[in-house]
Formats: C-alpha cells, sequence, structure tokens
C-alpha cells in the first residue's frame, strides 16, 4: 500500500518544479505550462486526501481547480496571442509596460 | 429700399465692393458671362441709387442740400491741443456726405463707370483674367466712390490710396509685358510724391483745425478766426494741390500718365480720363473753403493749371501713339479745371470734369474701338480711311472731337468757355496782367487743342488708308456692346453741357446755381461785373479759334500732307523736342534716378545711412541687447527655475527607490517577491513547531 | 507447479490475451475495411477493383500492408525528428487503446470501468495531439495548414459528439458501456429510436470526427495534397492509416453501443423472433455456398490453380464455420459478437456509401454547421431530453411520449436554426 | 512490492521526470509533449486513487482541451525565434533558491506528518461509485461554486473570443 504522503510528496515535487518554471522561464507559454502543474500538484494533494478521508469533496475542488485552469489557459492565451500580434514577442522579461 | 435715397447712400459703394469681393474670391470658378452681368448689375444698382440721391436732394431746399451719414467710428475720440491751442477731440468717423457737389461726382462717376463696364465686356471679351480685371475694376468703383463721398479727408485718403492702387494694378494688367508693369510702378512711385504732400496737409489739417471732416472745417472756416492768406491755411492748402498734382498728373508729376496708357483702353478711358485723374480737382474744388482763403496757392493752383495746359497740348500736337495723344490731352484739359478752380471758378472746374468725362470717356472708348478692329494696332501712321469701316465709331469719334474742340453747341463749348469767360473775368487778386496771361495762354491751348484733335480724327479716319494689308481684311465694327456705349457717350457729350448754359445766352447757368451752396464763398470775391456782350464776343472769338484750328488740321492733313513734313524739316529742333515730350522723363531719369546729387548720391547717402545707422547701430544694437537679456534670462531658465524643478524631481527619484525596486512591471519579478513572502512565511513555521518543540 | 489453465486464470494474463485478441481482430477488419471500401467504390463507379491478388483481390490488403512496410522511409528535411516518430504512435495508441473499452458482447471486453464512455471519450481525444504534432513536425505548409484545420474540425464536433452521447447516458443512468447496452435491454428499445436527434447527431458528428468525406477536408487532396500526414510515407503512414480506420471503426462501435442495442440481437425480448439467434449460421452457410458455386464456375488452367485453392478453403472453412455454429454453446456464445460486429459493418457501410456519393464541403461552411447548427441542436437536445424524462419523472407522463415530443421540440429548433440555408 | 506500488512509483517517476523536461526544454512543442506525459501520468495516480471520474476529466479538459489549445497558440505564434533566445531570464538562480528553500521546507513538513498520513485509514471503496457521488455533491451541496465556475467559464470564453479577435 502506498502512504498517503507519497502523493503529497509527489505533489511538493511537482509544485516546486512549477515554481521553478514560473520564475526563471522567459516564454510565457511555457510560464503557462508550469503553471498547469502547479495546479497539477494541488489536484494530486485533493485527490489523495479524498482517498485518505474516503470522501468526494477532494474530488470537488479538483473539479473546481479544474475548470478555472481551463479558463485561466483560454484568457492567458487570448492575451498571449494578443500580445504577440502587438510586440511580436513572447518573453516575459520583455513586458513591463502596462500600455504601450 | 428704404423710404429716403439718402438713407441708401452706403449702398452706393457697398454694391460695388460686394462684386469686387465676389471677383477676387470666387470669380475664377464663374463663367464669363455670370461675371458681366454680375459686375455691370452692381455698377448699375448704384447708379440708380446714385440718381435717386440725386433727385431727393434736387427735392429738399437749396439752403439745406447736404446730408451726412455716419456708418461706424473708425478711430475713438482722442483729446488733444491743436496749434489754435484750443483742445480738440481727435475723432474720425467712417461716414458718407451728400451734398450737390459729391452726388453730381457720383452721377459721374457710376453712370460713366457703367457704361464704360459695359463696354469692357466687348473689349476684353477676348482677354485672359476677365474676372480679374472686372474685380479691379469694381474695386475701383467702390474706391472712386469712398473718395467722391468721403466725408473727412482721411477716409478721403483712403478712396484716394485705393484707386491708385487699382490704378497700378489695372495699368499692369497684361504685367506679363514688362513696359507695363514698368508703367504701373512708374504711376505709383509717382503718386507716392503726392500723396507725401496729401498726408502732409491732412496732418497740418488736424493740427490746425483739430478735425478732418469737411462739415467741421467750413464751421470753422465760418467762425472767420482765420485771417486771409494765413500761413497755416497756404501751406495746407499747397501740400494738398501736391497731392492733386499727383493724382490729376499736373506739372510735374504729370509724367505718369502717358505710360499709364500701357493699361486696357477702357481702363484708360475711366481711371486716366473720366474719374480717378479728376480726383485731385475734386480735391480741391471739396476744400474750396480753404483755398479762397489762399491767395498765393490759387495763383499756384491757376498757373500750374494753366501751364500744364499748354505744356501737354504742345506734345499732343506731334504724338503719333492715339491713346498718348489722347492722354495728353486729358493732361491738358485736367489743366484747365485747375486753371478754373484757381480761378475761384469751382463751379466751372467741376462742370468742366463732368463734360470732360463724358467726351473723353468716348475718345477713348472710340481709339479703343479702333485698335480694337485693327487687333492691336495704336499708331495713327498706320491708319487712315476708316469713316467708311468703322461708321459707328467714326461719327461718335467725331462728336467727341468736337465737343473737346468746343464747337457750339456741344458740352466741351459750355464747360470750357465758363472756363475761359472766368479766367478772364474772375479778379481773386492775381492782379490783372497775370489773369490775362492765363487767360492768353488757356485760348492758345484751346487752339492747339482743337488742332490736335482732329489731326488725329483726319489722320485716323479720312485720307488714303495706310493699314496694313494682313490687318486691313479684317477690319470690323466692334459688338453691340461697345458701340452702343459709344452712342450714348456721343448723345451725353452733345446735350452734356445743357444744364450749365450761361446766362449770356438765356440760360439759367443751373449747374453752377446747384452747386453754389457748396462753393459759398467766405471771402468775397471781387468778382467784376463785365457785359454779356463782351462775354459773347469771347464766345464767339474762341469757336472762330477753334474751326480755324479744324480747318487748318484739314489743310495740312487732308489737302497738303506734305506741309507737316516740311515743317518737321524746317525746324527740326522744335519737333524733336516736343516728340521727346521736352525730355522730361530723361530729366527725371537723370535727376531722380541716375543724377550724382538727388539720384543715385541720395539714394546711396540714404543706404548707407540705413545700412550703418539704422541697421547695425539701431536694428542690431538692439538685438544684441535683445540677445544679452535672452542669455541672462536662459541662465536663470537653466539654474534657477529648471534647477529647482530638476532638483524637486531627483529628490522624488530619490525617495521611492523602494518603490522602484518593487515594481519592475516584471510579472515575474513579482512572482519572486511573492514566493520569496511565502518561503519567509513558512520558515517562522518551521521555527515556531519544528524547530522550537 | 501451476498448470497453463491457472496462468490463465490470472487477471492480468487474461486482460492481455483479451487485448491480444481484441488487437489482431482490430487489424484484421481495418484491412479488409480499406479492401471493402475499394471494392464498394469501384462498384458504386462501376468499376471492378482489385480483382488480381487472390479471387477478387481478397488477398490485396495484405499485399497493400506489405508494400508499406517495405516503402523507403522519408523524414523530410528540417522536421523535427522525435515529434515526427512520435505523432503516428500517439494516433494509433489513442484509436486502438479506446477499443479496450468497447463491450464487443456480453462477456467479452478488456475492461469495463464505471466510466467507460467518459474513457473512451478521453482516450479518442487524445487521437487530436498526434495530429497536430505530425503536422507541426513535418516542418512544410500543407502538413500545419491541413493540421490546424483537422484539430479545429476535431475539436468542434468533439462538442457535439459529447453532448449526443450525453443524451443516451441520460437514458441509460451509466456510464458503463456494457452497463448502457444492458439499460437497452431491459429498456426493450434501442435508444436511437428514443433519441433519433441525437443519433443524427452523432452519426454526423462521427463522419467529422473520422475526417470522412464529406468533411474529408483535412486531407483535401485538391487543396492540401493529403493533409497533415502529406510528409509521410512507408510505415509512419501506414500508421495514420491505420489510426484513421480505426478511428471509423471505433466511433461506429461507439454508435452501435449507445445507439443500436451494441450486442444485443434485434428485438432481444421479442419471443417468437428466437429463429433470428440461427442469422449466424445462415450468413455462414450463404458464404460457404457462393465459394463452392464461384469454384465450381471458375476456370480450370494452372495459373488459376491457387485461386481455386483459395475459394475452396474458404468455403470450407465458412461451411464448417456454420456447422460449428449449429452447436448451440457455441451458437450462444457467438450471438454477441456477431450482431456487433454486423451492425458496425452496417455504419461502416454507410460510411463507404457517403464517400462514394457526397461532394465536399468548405471549410467555413463546416465550421458553420459545427458551431451554428450541430452544437446548438446537440445542447437544445439534450435540455429537452432531460425536461422529458423529467416530466415522465414527476409527472408519471409515458417516458417514450415524452422523450418523443422532446425530440419533436428539438426538430423544431432545428428547423428554426435551419431556416434560411438550404 | 506489489504490481499496485510498482505502478505508483514509476508513474511518479515518468511524471517528476517529465515536468522538469517541461521547465528544460527550449523548444516549446517538446515542453507541450512532456507535460502531456505529466498530465497523463498524473491521470493515472488518480485512477490509481480510485478516481476515475478525475482522471477522465483530467484527460479530456487537460489533454484534450487545454493542451490542444496550447499546441495551436505555440504554432500560431513563431517560435523559432523563440527557441534561439536565451531561456532563462535574469531572477533565475535567486528563483531557484527560493524555489528550492520551498522545497525543503516542504520536505521538512511532509517529513514531519508522515506519521499520521500513513496508510489510508478510509476503505478503497469508500469513493464508490465515483462518479454518483462526485455527481450528487456537486449538484447538491455544491451547487452554487457550481454556477459560479460556469459562469466564470462563460466569462473567460467571451473574454477569450474577444482578446484573440483580429481588430
Amino acid at each position: 500500500m502506498v502512504p498517503t504522503w507519497h502523493y503529497l510528496a509527489l505533489a511538493a515535487a511537482l509544485f516546486t518544479v512549477g515554481v521553478i518554471g514560473v520564475l526563471t522561464r522567459r516564454n510565457i507559454i511555457i510560464i503557462f505550462m508550469s503553471l498547469e502543474l502547479i495546479l497539477n500538484a494541488v489536484n494530486i494533494n485533493l485527490i489523495a486526501f479524498a482517498r485518505h478521508w474516503g470522501s468526494v469533496d477532494g474530488h470537488i475542488f479538483a473539479i473546481f481547480i479544474i475548470t478555472v485552469a481551463a479558463a485561466e489557459a483560454a484568457v492567458g492565451l487570448g492575451i498571449l496571442i494578443a500580445f504577440f500580434r502587438n510586440r511580436d514577442t513572447v518573453n516575459a522579461d520583455e513586458i513591463d509596460l502596462l500600455k504601450w | 429700399m428704404p423710404a429716403s435715397f439718402l438713407d441708401a447712400v452706403w449702398l452706393v459703394p457697398a454694391l460695388p465692393l460686394l462684386g469686387a469681393f465676389l471677383m477676387l474670391l470666387i470669380g475664377s470658378r464663374l463663367s464669363n458671362k455670370i461675371i458681366s452681368w454680375l459686375c455691370c448689375g452692381t455698377i448699375f444698382g448704384s447708379f440708380l441709387i446714385a440718381l435717386g440721391i440725386f433727385r431727393d436732394l434736387l427735392g429738399l431746399p437749396a439752403t439745406d442740400r447736404i446730408y451726412e451719414k455716419i456708418i461706424f467710428t473708425w478711430f475713438p475720440a482722442i483729446p488733444y491741443i491743436t496749434d489754435g491751442g484750443n483742445a480738440a477731440n481727435f475723432q474720425i468717423e467712417w461716414g458718407y456726405l451728400v451734398d450737390p457737389l459729391s452726388s453730381v461726382m457720383i452721377l459721374v462717376v457710376t453712370g460713366v463707370g457703367f457704361l464704360i463696364h459695359v463696354y469692357s465686356i466687348g473689349y476684353m471679351a477676348h482677354e485672359g483674367g476677365y474676372y480679374r480685371y472686372f474685380g479691379y475694376l469694381n474695386l475701383f468703383m467702390f474706391m472712386m466712390l469712398t473718395l467722391v463721398l468721403s466725408n473727412n479727408l482721411l477716409t478721403m485718403f483712403v478712396g484716394w490710396e485705393g484707386v491708385g492702387l487699382c490704378s497700378y494694378l489695372l495699368i499692369g494688367f497684361w504685367f506679363l509685358k514688362k513696359s507695363a508693369s514698368d508703367a504701373g510702378k512708374k504711376a505709383f512711385i509717382v503718386n507716392r510724391v503726392g500723396d507725401a504732400g496729401f498726408l502732409l496737409g491732412i496732418f497740418l489739417t488736424i493740427t490746425t483745425f483739430g478735425t478732418l471732416s469737411f462739415t467741421g472745417i467750413n464751421a470753422a472756416l465760418a467762425s472767420d478766426t482765420f485771417a486771409m492768406g494765413a500761413p497755416a491755411i497756404t501751406a495746407i492748402t499747397m501740400f494738398l494741390f501736391i497731392g492733386a498734382t499727383g493724382k490729376s498728373a499736373q506739372i510735374p508729376l504729370y509724367v505718369w500718365l502717358p505710360d499709364a496708357m500701357e493699361g486696357p483702353t477702357p481702363v484708360s478711358a475711366l481711371i486716366h480720363a473720366a474719374t480717378m485723374v479728376t480726383a485731385g480737382v475734386y480735391m480741391v474744388a471739396r476744400m474750396n473753403g480753404l483755398y479762397q482763403l489762399a491767395p498765393t496757392t490759387m495763383a499756384v493752383v491757376a498757373a500750374v493749371g494753366a501751364l500744364t495746359a499748354l505744356f501737354a497740348a504742345s506734345m499732343a500736337l506731334v504724338q503719333n501713339d492715339i491713346k498718348k495723344i489722347l492722354a495728353y490731352s486729358t493732361i491738358s484739359q485736367l489743366g484747365y479745371m485747375f486753371l478754373a478752380c484757381g480761378m475761384g471758378a469751382f463751379a466751372a472746374g467741376i462742370f468742366h470734369v463732368s463734360t470732360h468725362a463724358y467726351f473723353k470717356a468716348l475718345l477713348f472708348l472710340g481709339s479703343g474701338a479702333v485698335i480694337h478692329a485693327l487687333s492691336g494696332e495704336q499708331d495713327i501712321r498706320k491708319m487712315g480711311g476708316l469713316w467708311s469701316k468703322l461708321p459707328v465709331t467714326g461719327k461718335t469719334f467725331v462728336i467727341g472731337a468736337l465737343a473737346i474742340a468746343g464747337i457750339f453747341p456741344l458740352a466741351g463749348f459750355f464747360s470750357k468757355d465758363e472756363v475761359l469767360w472766368r479766367t478772364f473775368a474772375n479778379d481773386v487778386g492775381h492782379g490783372d496782367l497775370f489773369t490775362k496771361i492765363l487767360w492768353g495762354v488757356a485760348m492758345f491751348t484751346a487752339l492747339l487743342t482743337a488742332f490736335y484733335m482732329f489731326r488725329l480724327v483726319f489722320v485716323t479716319f479720312f485720307g488714303v488708308s495706310r493699314v496694313p494689308r494682313e490687318t486691313a481684311h479684317h477690319v470690323h465694327e466692334a459688338p453691340r456692346s461697345m458701340t452702343v456705349p459709344l452712342m450714348i457717350l456721343a448723345v451725353l457729350s452733345v446735350v452734356g453741357g445743357w444744364v450749365g448754359i450761361p446766362a449770356a445766352l438765356g440760360g439759367g447757368n443751373r449747374f453752377e446755381h446747384f452747386l453754389a451752396p457748396v462753393f459759398a464763398s467766405h471771402v468775397e470775391l471781387g468778382a467784376a461785373e463785365h457785359a454779356h456782350s463782351l462775354e459773347i464776343g469771347l464766345m464767339v472769338f474762341s469757336v472762330g479759334v477753334a474751326v480755324f484750328a479744324i480747318w487748318l488740321a484739314y489743310y495740312f492733313y487732308i489737302r497738303h500732307t506734305e506741309i507737316p513734313e516740311q515743317i518737321v524739316y524746317r525746324l527740326p529742333g522744335v519737333h524733336r523736342l516736343l516728340y521727346n515730350k521736352y525730355y522730361v522723363d530723361e530729366i527725371y531719369d537723370a535727376v531722380f534716378v541716375e543724377g550724382p546729387v538727388l539720384g543715385k548720391g541720395l539714394a546711396t547717402a540714404l543706404g548707407r545711412f540705413d545700412l550703418k545707422v539704422i541697421d547695425e547701430t539701431g536694428v542690431d544694437g538692439t538685438a544684441w541687447l535683445t540677445r544679452s537679456i535672452s542669455r541672462l534670462s536662459i541662465w536663470w531658465d537653466t539654474w534657477i527655475v529648471d534647477g529647482a524643478v530638476n532638483s524637486l524631481g531627483w529628490l522624488v527619484w530619490a525617495l521611492n527607490w523602494p518603490a522602484r525596486v518593487l515594481q519592475t512591471g516584471m510579472v515575474q519579478r513579482y512572482a519572486l517577491w511573492m514566493a520569496t513572502g511565502i518561503v519567509l512565511f513558512l520558515l517562522y513555521y518551521v521555527q515556531r513547531y519544528i524547530l522550537g518543540s | 507447479m501451476t498448470t497453463l489453465l491457472e496462468i490463465l486464470e490470472q487477471p492480468l494474463v487474461l486482460a492481455l490475451i483479451r487485448v491480444l485478441i481484441v488487437f489482431t481482430a482490430l487489424s484484421l477488419i481495418v484491412a479488409y475495411l480499406v479492401y471493402a471500401e475499394r471494392k464498394i467504390l469501384a462498384h458504386i463507379q462501376v468499376r471492378l477493383g482489385p480483382m488480381r491478388v487472390g479471387p477478387h483481390g481478397l488477398l490485396q490488403p495484405i499485399a497493400d500492408g506489405l508494400k508499406l512496410l517495405l516503402k523507403e522511409d522519408i523524414i523530410p528535411e528540417g522536421a523535427d525528428r522525435a515529434v515526427f516518430w512520435l505523432a503516428p504512435a500517439i494516433t494509433v495508441l489513442a484509436s486502438f487503446t479506446a477499443f479496450s473499452l468497447i463491450p464487443f458482447a456480453d462477456n467479452f471486453y478488456v475492461t469495463d470501468v464505471n466510466v467507460g464512455l467518459l474513457f473512451v471519450i478521453a482516450i479518442s481525444s487524445l487521437g487530436v495531439l498526434g495530429i497536430i504534432l505530425g503536422g507541426w513536425a513535418s516542418n512544410s505548409h500543407y502538413p500545419l495548414l491541413g493540421a490546424l484545420r483537422s484539430t479545429a474540425q476535431l475539436v468542434s464536433y468533439e462538442v457535439a459528439l459529447s453532448f449526443a452521447l450525453i443524451s443516451a447516458i441520460l437514458l441509460a443512468g451509466t456510464l458503463s458501456m456494457n452497463g448502457i447496452v444492458k439499460a437497452q435491454l431491459q429498456q426493450e428499445v434501442w435508444f436511437a429510436f428514443m433519441q433519433p436527434v441525437a443519433f443524427f447527431i452523432l452519426f454526423v458528428a462521427a463522419i467529422a470526427e473520422t475526417n470522412r468525406n464529406p468533411f474529408d477536408l483535412p486531407e483535401a487532396e485538391s487543396e492540401l495534397v493529403a493533409g497533415f500526414h502529406t510528409e509521410y510515407s512507408g510505415f509512419r503512414f501506414s500508421l495514420f492509416f491505420l489510426a484513421e480506420y480505426a478511428a471509423m471503426v471505433l466511433v461506429s462501435s461507439i454508435a452501435v453501443t449507445l445507439f443500436l442495442g451494441g450486442w444485443l440481437r434485434p428485438f432481444p425480448n421479442v419471443e417468437w423472433l428466437g429463429f433470428l439467434r440461427f442469422a449466424p449460421v445462415v450468413v455462414f452457410g450463404a458464404a460457404g455456398t457462393w465459394c463452392f458455386l464461384r469454384f465450381f464456375r471458375f476456370p480450370t488452367g494452372r495459373e488459376w490453380f491457387w485461386q481455386r485453392l483459395m475459394l475452396f478453403a474458404l468455403g470450407t472453412g465458412a461451411a464448417a464455420a456454420a456447422l460449428g455454429l449449429l452447436y448451440p454453446p457455441v451458437l450462444v456464445a457467438s450471438q454477441g459478437a456477431f450482431w456487433f460486429l454486423a451492425k458496425v459493418f452496417l455504419f461502416l457501410y454507410a460510411f463507404i456509401w457517403f464517400r462514394g456519393t457526397f461532394p465536399r464541403y468548405r471549410f467555413d461552411q463546416l465550421m458553420r454547421l459545427g458551431w451554428h447548427f450541430m452544437i446548438p441542436v446537440a445542447i437544445v437536445n439534450v435540455i429537452f431530453c432531460g425536461v422529458g424524462l423529467v416530466l415522465s419523472w414527476e409527472l408519471g407522463w409515458n417516458r417514450s411520449l415524452s422523450l418523443l415530443l422532446a425530440s419533436g421540440a428539438t426538430l423544431l429548433v432545428a428547423a428554426w436554426l435551419a431556416r434560411g440555408r438550404s | 512490492m506489489t504490481f499496485y506500488e510498482v505502478t505508483f512509483y514509476v508513474l511518479a517517476l515518468v511524471a517528476l521526470l517529465s515536468a522538469i523536461l517541461v521547465i528544460t526544454c527550449r523548444n516549446p512543442v517538446h515542453s507541450a509533449i512532456f507535460l502531456v506525459l505529466t498530465l497523463l501520468s498524473v491521470a493515472l495516480i488518480f485512477l490509481q486513487l480510485q478516481a476515475e471520474f478525475m482522471a477522465a476529466v483530467q484527460i479530456i479538459v487537460y489533454i484534450g482541451g487545454i493542451m490542444v489549445l496550447f499546441l495551436f497558440v505555440i504554432m500560431l505564434v513563431n517560435l523559432d525565434v523563440a527557441v534561439r533566445q536565451a531561456p532563462y531570464n535574469r531572477q533565475r538562480w535567486i528563483a531557484g533558491f527560493a524555489a528550492l528553500v520551498l522545497l525543503a521546507e516542504f520536505a521538512l513538513f511532509i517529513y514531519r506528518g508522515r506519521d499520521w498520513a500513513k496508510l489510508p485509514p478510509a476503505a478503497a471503496e469508500a469513493v464508490q461509485p465515483n462518479t454518483e457521488l462526485i455527481g450528487r455533491a456537486l449538484f447538491q451541496s455544491y451547487i452554487l461554486p457550481f454556477e459560479v465556475a460556469s459562469l466564470l467559464l462563460l466569462v473567460a470564453m467571451v473574454g477569450a473570443v474577444l482578446m484573440a479577435k483580429q481588430r
């Protein structure tokens, strides 16, 4: 039987990887992917605890998280496309103005 | 329409102004037909209103036939002290003064102007810049009417300068032709000299009378504070007369008028024969009150007039350019008018002005028709035998010639004999001998006038045709729009004088009586009483002289055409002198243009003065001063003002460095801060729950 | 020392065996699906189609497979090799894995999770990745455009498809595929009759999902050469090929499972129609007799020897099968698979038939149809169907009646949506 | 060591490695592929955790939807420039350090909590039948958040369309 804290450890590791990606990569697309990683880590935690306590509430939260992730991806990529159209770059550290 | 035409007097100048505006703004887009109708319409409208005004004026009792309409106040009141020591209020209204004199003038101006406009339709039909031409013409009408109607010297001066401008524009209408543009400049420059005098006169008037309005001046004169021949008044009149010589082409400033013939013929007819050149006469007549107080000036005016008349007539004898001849005759006729004015016969002068307007316009337009027929030929030696070819033109031209020659009962006869009789009879204290000499000169001039006019007539219309073949075959009568004005003017030149039939011929001399209130003399003219018999005798004599001159011209130029050559051969000096117009132009050129003292010398001296004193000392000095001051202010701006601003900015910049470090605008930097916060937050729990326990 | 039977009893081993069977069967089906398509198209166009390889070209698919395997395998210049290699694999994997959830018979399926349908959708949605990656990795314009088009098309029609499935799930009340079939059994009706609109939508969306005519824009030869797999050749191409036809079979099986009663024989609850269970015997018998007839009327001679031999073998095989099927246990055991495959073949025939019949859509027309018509109708259908069910539950209306009313209302909405379009 | 555990550790390893590859690949397409791998393995882990519904949703929504969207966008924005540019920004070292500190803290907590989080106390079938339970929970106790989530999705869709629209 796999103890729950292994799941937590995996989630923590994935979370950290995602954080590193968000903080260090320049390409906005990859930053978004790293965000998805973070959210997935959270999902793992939730599902694991749901299994641990034998209730489906965790699943519900995971569903909401996935929903939010989908929304975030849609809006974020929409912004990205608009931005790319204007500035012809996808690098996060070249965006330091609110308006141009 | 207002109840009385007098109220509508402002319309008289306004209509041509409107026409001018339309032409010069959108004229280029309009078709020639519309342009013609528009411009002639405006002038005709003013003419109708002028007629109405005239009628209303006749309706009034003779004593208060004066009407002043103030349009707006041009200069607000400025109090000051006149030379006389009494307080005055320098205020100038833009106003119109309607009295018999101005009403007659506007009638003449608008009437003849309208006819000439109509004539121009045909004459300018094939010329470029049609709208420009009519625009200038309307503008000129406006200026002339302003001049004539103005109720004070300054507005009059505005019109005076305006007509000068229009004359310049129209003389140089064909500005591509160098001679035309040169003539325009010449006219303008020569007029400047006169205008300078005019301005001086105006200034003197201000300082003397404290007002410029004619009514005001007359009132001041009526209050009898000015002695006969007061120096101030003499000066004023002198200066004004200088202006008059400029505008009306009198010695010594007549030289521009012959060259002005470069302009289109209708222009010559309107501006340089009928209306503008008579502005001087009008002005003198308008200021008659002053002139009557200045016998010296009167003498000078009379002398200059007489001399000019003789001088110009003698020059006209030998000219070959049809328009030049008419130009010189114009000058000499103007001389007549000034002579009249100089002899105190202002009414006679104005009378001659109006009649002269008729027949001289007629003559010019006729010459224009001839030139038009000969497709631009102006040399009478290349004409001849045109009588059959141009019946209307020929007849009307002959009528005009008879009129100017003073043949009974045409217009010229009455006006000219009025002038001559006044010259003979009036005694304004010039002394008998002087008067008689002037009369003699005028008489001789009349002889010359008749002679050269009929020389012109015979050489142009009779005898063998010297027209070159290529032009001969398409010699044609002018179109209706040109011939109709000719006929009308011909009729006027016949009947125009009948308004002034002297008492001697049983006439009431209504014209003079009509003008009388204007020329009510403030001083008692020693009008010597003479018998009518003498007057009639003189008339007969002058007519005889004229007839003799006509016969002489006939003898010379039809019968024995060799005689003129013989004369030229006999007296080459005289002929060359006359033919070259007494070398006046050359003299002016030598003295005022090339001359070492007054010409180049003066010019260079003035130039050097301008360069050294005004430019280097004045302008450059001011510039240097400005520069140094601005340097100072630059220093102040840079170090004090900007310094304050920058230091403030630097202060803010220095104070907000933490915010700057935090807010880089880079999203990942914010994320980093967030992560750091979380790390620290967790560290707190680490040391509290894990390491602590 | 365990016996073979014990080993076979291991669940893992059992699953492996089933996977093997399903995979081989599927491969065969796909191969002969291609053959069938060629034949049917040929006859639609009054041609003969493949005739040379084997009697009536029966061995053609094998020959094709060998050809594809032996062909040179080209990787275009500047292509992303790893992705280029990965893409077809993903596609094939997706379309084959999905079969592990299809119940071919009452007791024959790889697995049956309680969210089986969801998994089917999920796994089949993985195929898109293969297509888009393959198009991108080819580093060429036509494939990229084809991939974008195809992806857009799949994503759009997946929505309609899913909604159609949902309306079936509403009736079944379970997500397990086998459960759905059982639901149809005990509701005594195929859902196609309860949900005609949903069935229609599913059918059209299935055609679009498999890039079949009239929706085969991703590989519209006239515009995009061959769509996303233009640059592919040889084995990789055959993988894509396989995946496409496997997808056809997959969607057909899904449709059959959800709407046509899966492995149920027609009218399973009608007693006097029981003779229908002998249909397999009849079919195999007919095939056998046909083979023998052809065998005897075949031209003799050495060059025809192998073909005749093959016909004979086939005939005997079919006859043997028929005879074997007469043995009741076998007959019972064979029922489910037979009927399932029969229905699937019906579907596949419809696909091929359409391909032979319909002209191609324009891309914008396709998209408009998808977004402006199919999806709204599908959603409305789900809503009305739910309303109908609620009516039947709460107010005790007749279930079938209320559902048919819902379908009628949906049809009205559809007509309103389709107004102005011919 | 049972088959169950083996699968878990394998999946965990795959997920972790491919996650690391996601953030290290220069080419966004490769990152996307590895992300797909991660999500897939996470989905399978869900499956292990008796969360079939979540697994299916994970695959459908993430891989079938979001990742396709990602690939679309990657192909819309040309990335050959992005590939040649420097992949990491200037704050990479300090950021990596902060992240590692974070990881250490996590590790510490998890290690401290390993005792009570040792064995799942609940029975394996506690969350079965999965879909039905989720459905009930979602439509009974969590109905309001559910509606809010749907609203959020609507808004997100409108916003995305508006922003990505060619103007």
